[in-house]
């Protein structure tokens, strides 16, 4: 049994990897959200930017865009999109950043797909583009992406190659000329993945409570290491609370 | 335009003396927040086409331009509207029928490719889209960017540091620098001049500006010269920069414009819902974009009522409370 | 240093943790304005030596920092203090007489470097210097630099445009980043976690800020966080870039500090004129510098009359009518 | 007879070079000045600039230095230095605005030195370097240069070229990727001079109330074509009153 949605359980579990002192680079939606929980589970000093150039936002009420007006009031800082990317590019702020994303496709070593589904200059399905993800993807230590799990989203081959992860393995970021860092974690609506340290490929570290590493699997697009995977706990009372009450009252996202 | 003078006109006349059939043209503005959308209707008004226009991530005034047919190329970071639209519309649709010819950039990239505008050099340097399709996926060829003298060589270049491993960066991406014939941004406030001042996120409103043979400011607020000097600390863009100063309150409707007003989340979700609909979206823009002379006329037709709902908070600078579903 | 912690020490502690024999330092300011000059002071008690200064035209500091010892290697744009000292006069002499090694630039390119720094790029273009010596004359020879990993390979590069003839510019130059171990700015008002604001002209000192490891922040006024909060967009240094705030009143003396102080003529005219006397200029340090244990002995020293006579005017933020000759 | 001072002629000759309309780069000292009067004189739509970043200042009282707090008070914007150098190089206002400047050494094209006399590592003689000035006779379209008229001082050659003029010659500034422009003219305390539009080389429109342009040729390093000068209008007793009275009332400068 259980009196929390998925969503809610997705949100927790990105917010629980968030640590103390992070600069956490936020998208829309439930991203957002996990930030603002982090700020009051696990990351007390963690500072919510987004790259429209708010930093440190007190979001008395959940924004729906980073452009939300909702995003300016507040902050530290109200800078523009050039401070905020330099931010994540720059090498003494950049390693504290981490970046919480989302896509239409993901492949073994964490690149994402938001751009299209068959060919790009005509393609099948249009997305929105990169947005900043591309450049969180090229610069920030670590990422969080979140996910649907289906089987068309865990693509062996992303029909377009639209925010780094690991690019092609190990050597794959140093090769093509990015920074270090990379994927740090995959969460959707029916477990996290981690990548291997050695190979850089996705492998299972969490199961949520009912799911069955198996069903996990068929829902993929590609094999990933499911050893390692333990079932991952519950949102606590507190935890449901905090974000109820304190990130999305409103009920906008969640 | 460097003078001192009172560039203070009418929207259709800045309109109309500065956008064109064919021009390249950038808006100012995020997603659902200050798009100089009364600008953007006067435009569709006008029916200017063939534009080629450069965005970041420009949401709802984007997809407008693009749903009423006025933009032929697209060079953009981000066809989405927040929670309103994950891809804006009429944007995905006219991608998916061949009728927009698009190219892909990142934000930053796009931020940067005006910033090399604004600052008078041929490109800048990044880090970012190293490995990705980006850098391999153009969505103008080889052979188009040879007919044109509007567009680079190039979509863009990498290149390996020539300073070697300088700030260990072993490569680096060369992106081209925009410059337009046009650019439209809505300010808080601004003087006849054309100071500028923005409060809130200024987003890439100010490099866009910069990078622009001519800039339209619209303004909520047409202040005077002194009051803009009295704090001069917070005013981004000079008067030189600027050709046409015009006076529209609400003229970020229905995006957003921080400490005056919110976006209109019903108007927002009734475009979205129309615009998915061919048959229902010439409607729309017939009621609310051709049936209308003016802005003054759309927010008649809108009524008190919607715009007292997204009126600014004072303290918070949006709505407070306002339904947003 | 990214954290939100309470980041307030004194500046003798912050000198002694941050900088410190050989490390690579700018300073903030301009000539006359805004100079770090409480941490110059302190950085030359505390006989920091072989630095390695990054300047545009941060005149007095710089000057002062030359004349004590403590700079080895200077990359500069500018080595003159206005009215007060067309050339800088312990700079000039240290040139002349080869104790201090220096490699020129422009100011827009220095600017560009820390900016580049800042950007995390290893380097930016531009169109300034082509043709001149700036590019043909290297202050840090080829062999120098082979020697020392904390230097570019390369003072600069001039590069054919890759993009061709994009925006009608042949060639361009391309600067190196420059990121230092240590940054010192002045600012009107900071809070413990670091959060800046400058009022007036910033100069270079957001990008020479963000191009540092470490920033050490020095304020005229240690503020509330909320009261910073209240107007974000005028706060310019995010907490993360900071790693030390000091709380040091006419901590810019004797350069000035907008809506607070003047320049100090008097000083600057005295400083000038035992600089030129190299029998005079040991015993003016021992008085002023070595001879105060801190920034507001230094202040007790010259006296409440003489700040009383640079104290800024409500209106101007200057000293209105002070006697400059 | 005259009840001017040659400062005072100097600093109107160049407010007349100063078209309506103009954005004027202005450095320390003397040129500071002739941008003021040139707002009351000839060119009232003219905007004041300084390398720091201010834009139409209220100069109420004379700054001793572009970073003098007077520089920074009633502006229309308050910017830094990289706002400052972006409008010079921008093509759309780099082509409106004129730049004056200084040096302690020019040729017959207009290259200015600044930086040192003597070997550039261990010079007989340290100047203060480029500041914006390298910058200046890179970007904008015209520039006015001050001189001391000394022997010294106009060479035939420079013992370190820190600002471009033409390079050497009319091809000089495309052969080397500048823009266009360059310098319009030179200011003296015996003479103004001009650039030939065809050979850029400096010639002299302009000798003081008596001095005789044999004197001028004298003082020069280099000889210049001395045919098309006329004798410069001395400052009307309006110019003047605007000098003494609004523009440098506590004779700082001049």
């Amino acid at each position: 049994m259980s009196d929390y949605t998925l969503k809610e359980l997705m949100t927790i579990a990105a917010a629980r990897e968030i640590q103390d002192g992070d600069i956490v680079f936020c998208g829309t939606g439930i991203s957002m959200v996990a930030a603002m929980a982090a700020k009051h589970i696990c990351a007390p000093n963690s500072t919510i930017f987004f790259e429209t150039g708010a930093i440190d936002s007190i979001l008395e009420e959940t924004p729906l865009a980073v452009a939300d007006p909702r995003v300016m009031f507040w902050t530290s800082v109200n800078g523009n999109l050039a401070d905020s990317f330099a931010t994540m590019q720059n090498r003494f702020t950049g390693v504290h950043v981490v970046g919480i994303l989302g896509a239409a496709q993901i492949d073994r070593f964490g690149n994402l797909n938001s751009t299209c589904l068959g060919d790009y200059t005509r393609p099948k399905t249009r997305f929105s583009g990169s947005g900043g993800a591309c450049d969180v993807g090229s610069f920030v230590n670590r990422t969080i992406t979140f996910m649907q799990h289906e089987k068309r989203k865990f693509v062996p081959k992303l029909d377009y190659l639209t925010c780094p992860g690991y690019l092609d393995g190990p050597d794959g970021r140093k090769k093509a000329g990015l920074p270090e860092g990379g994927p740090m974690s995959v969460i959707t609506n029916m477990a996290t993945m981690g990548f291997d340290e050695n190979t850089k490929e996705m492998f299972l570290t969490g199961y949520f409570p009912g799911i069955s590493p198996q069903k996990i699997l068929d829902n993929m697009g590609f094999e990933i290491d499911i050893s390692r995977a333990v079932e991952v706990p519950p949102p606590t009372p507190e935890e449901l609370h905090i974000l109820r009450e304190r990130c999305d009252p409103q009920r906008l996202i969640l | 335009m460097n003078s001192v003078s009172d560039k203070v006109m009418t929207l259709q006349d800045a309109v109309r003396k500065y956008a064109f059939d064919g021009c390249h043209m950038s808006i100012g503005g995020f997603t659902i927040n200050r798009n100089p959308m009364a600008a953007v209707y006067e435009i569709i008004r006008q029916r200017i086409r063939r534009i080629h226009l450069y965005a970041h991530s420009n949401g709802q005034g984007v997809d407008e331009l693009v749903g009423s047919g006025c933009i032929d190329r697209l060079e953009i970071a981000y066809g989405g509207n927040g929670r309103f639209a994950p891809t804006c519309v009429r944007f995905k649709k006219a991608v998916q029928n061949g009728s927009l010819m698009v190219e892909d950039y990142s934000n930053y990239q796009m931020t940067l490719r005006f910033m090399a505008g604004a600052m008078g050099v041929p490109f800048l340097p990044t880090r970012s889209s190293l490995g990705t399709d980006i850098i391999d996926k153009w969505g103008f060829s080889s052979e188009l960017r040879k007919t044109d003298n509007r567009l680079p060589n190039e979509k863009l270049i990498v290149m390996d540091n020539p300073f070697t491993n300088w700030t260990d960066a072993a490569k680096v991406v060369l992106v081209p620098a925009i410059t337009t014939d046009v650019t439209f941004i809505h300010v808080q406030k601004a003087d006849i001049y054309g100071t500028a001042r923005m409060e809130g996120l200024t987003f890439s409103d100010v490099e866009q500006a910069k990078s622009a043979r001519h800039v339209v400011v619209t303004c909520e607020e047409l202040i005077k010269n002194d009051a803009l000097r009295a704090n001069p600390d917070s005013n981004q863009i000079p008067h030189f920069c600027v050709s046409a100063v015009v006076h529209v309150p609400w003229g970020a409707y229905p995006t957003a414009c921080y400490h005056h007003y919110d976006y209109d989340p019903t108007y927002l979700n009734e475009y979205r819902k129309h615009a998915e609909n061919d048959d229902l979206y010439p409607a729309w823009l017939d009621r609310f974009v051709y049936g209308v002379s003016n802005h003054q006329a759309l927010l008649d037709l809108r009524g008190e009522a919607a715009l007292e709902a997204i009126r600014a908070d004072a303290r918070t600078g949006y709505a407070v409370g306002l339904d947003r579903r």
